[in-house]
C-alpha cells in the first residue's frame, strides 16, 4: 500500500469519487488551474476537464450559495473554501440555507454539499489562518461536521462525505497537510460518520481530542505511560454526528476525562463533551473535567505558540486529573 | 434598450401599444391567465381575512403584483427551475401549485407538503421545481445561479427563474448570484420585482442607482425594465429572456416597474410610511383592470364570463381553506424527521425524550395549528 | 415611577443616550421613519433628526461593516439587525472584524459598536423568526453579549451598552417587548455587564436560565416550591462576560444544576455552563447536570411549541434532578 | 470619461501626455515620491530575501504597484482615514508610516505598533488614521463606507481612501460597501488596484463586465480607469475624487490598472498560472522607470541622485530590518490584553493559567519571532 501524505490521501479521494460519480463537480478559489493553494485539488482539472473543476469568483457566499443550487439540480458539489477563516462570509448560507432546505421542504429537497475548507493553526498564520471554529457548525443540526486527523481517515472520510445525501463540512487540519503520513489505499473506501476511533486503550484517564490535537495528545498520553498513567485516547473523528457512546462508555470505565482541543476554550465543542458527560455519567467522574483549549483570544501572531495547547500542557492536565 | 426605458405593451386604459401577439397566445390562454389573476386577488383578500380572523398566524399579500408573477410563471418551460419568494404565491400557482396546496401550507396542516415546518407563505414542491422558499431576503440569488450553472454544465436545454424584490439587490447574496451567472454565463433569468417598497423603505433608499436593470452591467449581461403592471409585457420579456438562456446566450436581469397595493405582510401598517395619493396613483394601473380592459376590448371577455369567473374562483378558494383547515397537525414525531438522509442517535434519542413527555402528558399534544395570539 | 414594556423601557434607553451624548446614532432597516419594525426605535428621528436616526439599506453585512466605519471615526453606532435570523450574513462582520479590531490593532483602534437585535421565539414565527444563537457568539473574544430578561435590566443594560467601549450584542427577547412589564425610572441609569441577578434563593436546586425562560422558570419553581423543593434561580443576564461565581457558588450550596435555554441544545450557551461547573465545582454535584433546551431541530411552524421549553418540563427535570 | 477609457498622463516610454501639472506638484516634491518608489522596491526585495533566509514568516510583495500606491496616498490630507489592504506597505509609508515601524511589523516584535498580533503586512497606526488592516477580503469596503458616512455626519471637510484589489470586488462586501456610500453620498474614494490576477486567478475569471469601474454605475456614482503605473494619472485622478468627496459630491470609484511583478505572496509561484510574457509585457511598462525617464527628461533627476538614492534608501531599509529584528517578543502576558477594554475575569484567570505555566517550565518563554518553517 502506499505511503501518502494528507493532501495526496485527499486528492485520491477526490480523483477516485470523480472517476465513479460524473456528478462530482469541484470548485472554489484557484482550486482549477493551479489545483488549490495548498495543491489539495491537483491535476483535477487537466483529468476531468474546465466543467468538473473550476475556479470561483472570490466569494465564499456566493461558492456555498452556488453549491445549494448545484446540489438541488443533481450535481454532487464539492466546494473549498480556501481557509476555515473565510468560511464566515458564507455562514448564513450555511446554517440558514444549506442546513435547513431538507427540513423546511418537508423533505422534498435535499442539497448534499461538501464544503472542505483547510482548518486550525500550528502554522504561525495569526488569527486568520488559524481558526478552527467547529463549533459555530455543530450548533447547526442537518448539517455534518467532520475533522480526520490523518491521511488514512481523510480519504475514507472525504469519499464517505462525497457520497453522503447530507450536506458534510470537511475540516482539514491545515498543519497534518504535508507532516501526516500513513498509509493509503489507491482504491476508494469510506469510513461511518459517528465512529470515534481509540487510539490508544487505558484506564486511568479518558482524552478526547481531534485534528492535529489528536497528535499532541498521542505524545501526551505517551509520557504519561511512561510515569505510570495509562490513558485512553479517543478521535471522534466526526463532531456531528458524534459517538457518544464511545467517549461515555471509555469515561465509565476511567472516571476521568481532559479534552483537548484547539479552538477557544469558551463555547468550543470541549464544552458540548464536558456537558454530555456531567449529565450521562456524572456518577462515575472521580475529577474535575478538564479542558486543554486555545485561550479565550484571537490567535496571535507572534506568540501563536503560546496560544495552541502542546504535549507539556496536556500532560500536566492529565496528572492533575488523575491526582485529584 | 436602454436600463431605463420602460417595456409596455398594455397602456393603463388596456389600449394595446401593438396588435401583434406571439403566436403561442391563443385567447384560451390569456383568459386563463386572467382566470388565475381573479383567483389570486381573491385569495389573498381571504387570506388575510384568516389572519384578521386568528384563523392563520401570517399572510404576506400580492395584490398589485399579479401581472408580474402570472406572467413571468407562464413563461417557464417543464424543465426549468423557479427560486421564489415568500411573495410568489401567484408565481407558485401559475406553475401549478394547487390552491389546495397553497392553503395547506398557509396552516401548516398534515398533508401540506412542507409538513408545516415554515411559515405561511414558504412554498415548495419538488415535482414542479419550485425551490424551498426561506425567510432570508436575497439567499436565493447564488443558489439559483447555480442550479443554471448545473444545467450548463449538464447541457439542459433548461433554464432558471429567480425571483426577488427590489430589497434585495442591497444584499450581499444579491451580488454573489449575479456576479456567478455572469461569469458563468449562466441560463439565469433574474426577476426584479420592483414594488416601490422593501417594508417601510422605498426604493430611493435602497440604491443610489438610477434603475435596478442597470446594475446588470456591473455583471457582463444585460437588463432591462419592463411594466410590471402588464401582464403581455413581462411574458414577452421574461421568454425571451428565457429562450435567449436555454439557447447559451447567458443570463438577463428584468426589472419589473410595479406595486404592492396591500401591506408588507399581515404584521404590517403601511399608512405609517406611504401616502393614500401614492396608493391611489397606483391603484389606477392596477393589472387585472387593465388586463381585463383589453381582454374585452379584443371581445373575448364579457360581463357574464367576468362574473362566472369570480363566482368560480371565489368558491374554489373557499373550498380549498375550509378543506385545509379541517386537517389536522402534523404528528409529533414529525418534528425529528428530515434533519438529515437519517436521523441520528441525538435526534432519536430527543425524539424519545419528548414522545416520552407526551405519553406521560409533560407536554400537551398538538393537534391543530395552534391559534394567532 | 412609570410602569414601561420591554419596548418603552428600550425606547426610554435609546432617547437619554441620544439626548446625552451627541455621538449617539441608530440604524437599520426599517428603524428611521417607521420607528423599527417592533417600534423600539419610534420617535427617534422626529427628535434627533434624519441624521441621527436613519433607515439603511436591506444589507446586514453593510450594517455592521458600516457601523464600524463609523465607531472608528468616533461615533457610537447603535445597529439594529431586524431579527436575529438575519444576522448571519453579518457574522463575518462580527466575528472577523469587529470583535477583532482592538486586540490585532494591537490596542490602538476600537470600534465600540451596539448591534441590538429582537431573539428567540415563542411567537410562532417559525425557524427564520426564532432563533437565539447566542453560543455563535459567546466563543468569540472581544464582544459582548448580553440578554436581558426584564424591562429594568434592559434599559439599564442598554445604556450601560451604549456607554461601553468594546462592542455589544445585545439580544432582546421578542416574546417579551409586549408582554414583560415592570417599573423603569424615567432618568437613565446602568447596570454593570457580569453581575448575574438571583431571582429566588433556594438550597436544594440551582436553575440557571436567561431571556425568554426566565420567566418560564419563575413559573416552575414557584410550582417546585409548592412541592417543598426550593430552587435558587438564576439570570446571568450578560452571557459574556458570565458571572461564573454567581453559579458555581450557588451549585456549591445546592449541589444541583438545572440550565434552561431556548436555543439547541448541541453546543448551546447550556454547554459551557455545564463545563464550567463540572471542572470547578464537580466535588459539590449530587446529581447529573441537566439541560432543558430546544431540540436540535429547525424550529419548526406547526410544532413550535413542542420545540420550545415550558414550565412542565422544567419542573420534571427539577423534580429528577432533586429526587436523584 | 467612459468607464472603459483609461486616464494616462506619463507614456510607458517617460514621455508626457500634457505638460501641465498640477501647480503643487514641485520637482522637490515628486522627486521624493520617486525615492519612495525605489525605497518600497528596495524593501520588497529586501523582504522577500528575509522571507526565504526563514528570518519573517511571510510577505507579500508590491512590485509593480508603486505608482498606484504612491500617488494614490500622496493625494491624502492629514484629516482623511485610508483603509488598506495586506499589499499597502507603500501607500502606509506614502501615508508616513515609518519605515521602521514597516520592519518591526514583519518582525511581530515587542515594538511593533500592533503588538505583534498579526501576520506580516497587516499594519495599523491610529495617529495616521491607517485603518487595521485584516486578512478577509473586502470587509474593509463597507467599513470605509461607514468612516466617510461618518465624516458626512460630523460635517468634518474629510475623506476616507478605501483600497482592494480586483478580486475583492467579487465579495459580497464590495457590494455593501459601494451600495451604502452610494445611498448616502458618503465621500469616499473607492480605489482598486486592478493587478490582473487575484492570486491565480485572473480578472477574466473574477467579473464578467467590461471593466470594474463599470460597477460604480450599479451605485449611482461615477467610476474611471486610470493607468496605474502612471504615478501623476493615479495622483491626479485620486486628488480630483478626494476634493470632489470633500466638498460634498458623493463617492467615485477608481479602477488603477497595474500589475503585480512579484508573487502573490511568499507562498506563492507564480510561473504556475501565467505566462513569461504577460509577466515582460508589464515589465516593459514598470512604473518606476517610467517616472525616472519623465523625471531625467525635465532634468530633475540625474545618475548621480538616482545612484545616491539607491544607496541611500538600501541603507535606510538595511538599518530598520537590522533593528527591527534584534527586539524582543512581546511578552507572555500581551496575549491577554486588548481584548476588552478591560481584561474580563475569564481573561484573568487564564493569563493566571498561562504566567503559572510559564513559571513553572510547563510552557517555554518566548523571546523571538519564531523562525520560519
Ligand atoms: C436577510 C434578511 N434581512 C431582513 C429581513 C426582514 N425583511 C423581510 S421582507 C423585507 C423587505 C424585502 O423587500 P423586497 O426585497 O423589496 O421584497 P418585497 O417584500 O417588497 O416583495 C425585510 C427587510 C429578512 N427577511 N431577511
Ligand atoms: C474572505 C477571503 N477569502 C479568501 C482569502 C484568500 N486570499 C487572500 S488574497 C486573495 C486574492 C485577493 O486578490 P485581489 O483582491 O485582487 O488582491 P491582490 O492580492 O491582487 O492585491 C485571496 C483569495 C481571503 N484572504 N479572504
Ligand atoms: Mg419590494
Ligand atoms: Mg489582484
Amino acid at each position: 500500500m502506499p505511503v501518502m501524505n494528507y493532501i495526496q490521501a485527499l486528492n485520491s479521494a477526490l480523483h477516485n469519487e470523480m472517476e465513479r460519480d460524473p456528478r462530482v463537480v469541484v470548485f472554489g478559489e484557484d482550486v482549477g488551474r493551479a489545483g488549490g493553494v495548498f495543491r489539495v485539488t491537483d491535476g483535477l482539472q487537466s483529468r476531468f476537464g474546465e466543467e468538473r473543476c473550476f475556479d470561483t469568483p472570490l466569494c465564499e457566499q456566493g461558492i456555498v450559495g452556488a453549491a445549494i443550487g448545484m446540489a438541488l439540480n443533481g450535481l454532487k458539489p464539492v466546494a473549498e473554501i480556501q481557509f476555515m477563516d473565510y468560511i464566515l462570509p458564507a455562514y448564513d448560507q450555511i446554517a440558514n440555507e444549506l442546513a435547513t432546505i431538507r427540513y423546511r421542504s418537508g423533505g422534498q429537497f435535499s442539497a448534499p454539499v461538501v464544503v472542505r475548507t483547510p482548518a486550525c493553526g500550528g502554522i504561525h498564520g495569526g488569527h486568520y489562518h488559524s481558526q478552527s471554529t467547529e463549533s459555530i457548525f455543530t450548533h447547526v443540526p442537518g448539517i455534518h461536521v467532520v475533522m480526520p486527523s490523518d491521511p488514512y481517515d481523510a480519504k475514507g472520510l472525504l469519499i464517505q462525505a462525497i457520497r453522503s445525501e447530507d450536506p458534510v463540512l470537511f475540516l482539514e487540519p491545515k498543519k497534518l497537510y504535508r507532516s501526516a503520513r500513513a498509509e493509503v489505499p489507491e482504491e476508494p473506501y469510506t469510513i461511518p460518520f459517528g465512529q470515534a476511533k481509540v487510539l490508544r486503550e487505558g484506564t486511568d484517564c479518558t482524552v478526547v481530542a481531534w485534528g492535529v490535537m489528536v497528535h499532541v495528545c498521542k505524545e501526551a498520553v505517551e509520557q504519561a505511560a511512561r510515569k505510570g498513567i495509562e490513558c485512553e485516547l479517543i478521535d471522534p473523528r466526526t463532531l456531528a454526528p458524534l459517538d457518544e457512546e464511545a467517549i461515555l462508555e471509555s469515561v465509565r470505565k476511567t472516571g476521568r476525562l481532559v479534552i483537548v482541543h484547539e479552538a477557544r476554550r469558551n463555547t468550543g465543542f470541549g464544552a458540548e463533551i464536558a456537558a454530555l458527560v456531567a449529565e450521562k455519567a456524572i456518577l462515575h467522574l472521580e475529577a474535575p473535567i478538564r479542558r486543554v483549549t486555545g485561550f479565550d483570544v484571537h490567535c496571535p501572531f507572534t506568540l501563536d505558540p503560546y496560544f495552541l495547547p502542546d504535549a507539556p500542557r496536556v500532560l500536566l492536565a492529565i496528572e492533575e486529573t488523575v491526582g485529584f | 434598450m436602454a436600463a431605463t426605458e420602460v417595456l409596455q405593451l398594455l397602456a393603463p386604459d388596456g389600449s394595446a401599444a401593438s396588435e401583434e401577439l406571439p403566436a403561442e397566445l391563443d385567447p384560451q390562454r390569456l383568459v386563463g391567465w386572467y382566470r388565475n389573476m381573479v383567483l389570486l386577488r381573491s385569495f389573498d383578500r381571504r387570506a388575510l381575512n384568516l389572519q384578521r380572523q386568528g384563523r392563520i398566524y401570517f399572510y404576506a399579500p400580492a395584490s398589485g403584483q399579479e401581472a408580474a408573477q402570472i406572467g413571468s410563471a407562464a413563461a417557464l418551460q417543464d424543465g426549468d427551475w423557479m427560486f421564489p419568494t415568500y411573495r410568489e404565491a401567484g408565481a407558485c400557482y401559475q406553475r401549478g401549485l394547487s390552491l389546495q396546496a397553497l392553503a395547506d401550507q398557509l396552516f401548516g396542516n398534515a398533508r401540506d407538503l412542507t409538513k408545516g415546518r415554515q411559515m405561511p407563505n414558504h412554498f415548495a414542491c419538488a415535482a414542479l421545481r419550485i425551490v424551498s422558499i426561506s425567510s432570508p431576503i436575497a439567499t436565493q440569488i447564488p443558489q439559483a445561479a447555480g442550479c443554471a450553472i448545473a444545467q450548463k454544465i449538464k447541457r439542459e436545454r433548461a433554464a432558471t427563474l429567480c425571483y426577488f424584490g427590489d430589497g434585495a439587490t442591497s444584499e450581499g447574496d444579491f451580488h454573489a448570484g449575479m456576479n456567478f451567472a455572469g461569469v458563468f454565463r449562466a441560463p439565469c433569468v433574474f426577476f426584479c420585482q420592483n414594488n416601490q417598497w422593501a417594508i417601510t423603505v422605498p426604493v430611493s433608499r435602497q440604491t443610489g442607482s438610477e434603475s435596478i436593470a442597470i446594475k446588470a452591467k456591473a455583471y457582463g449581461f444585460e437588463g432591462y425594465r419592463v411594466d410590471g403592471n402588464d401582464i403581455l409585457a413581462v411574458y414577452t420579456s421574461v421568454k425571451q429572456a428565457l429562450d435567449k438562456a436555454r439557447a447559451g446566450g447567458g443570463p438577463t436581469l428584468i426589472e419589473a416597474l410595479t406595486y404592492r397595493m396591500g401591506p408588507h405582510s399581515t404584521s404590517d401598517d403601511p399608512r405609517r410610511y406611504r401616502s393614500e395619493s401614492e396608493v391611489a396613483e397606483w391603484e389606477r394601473r392596477d393589472p387585472i383592470v387593465r388586463f381585463e380592459r383589453w381582454l374585452r376590448s379584443r371581445g373575448w371577455l364579457d360581463d357574464a364570463t367576468v362574473a362566472a369567473i369570480e363566482r368560480e374562483t371565489a368558491a374554489e378558494v373557499e373550498q380549498a381553506i375550509r378543506s385545509a383547515e379541517a386537517v389536522d397537525a402534523p404528528p409529533p414525531q414529525s418534528l425529528f424527521e428530515d434533519l438529515y438522509a437519517e436521523p441520528t442517535p441525538r435526534l432519536r434519542e430527543q425524539q424519545r425524550e419528548l414522545l416520552g413527555l407526551i405519553e406521560r402528558g409533560v407536554v400537551e399534544r398538538i393537534t391543530r395549528t395552534p391559534l394567532f395570539g
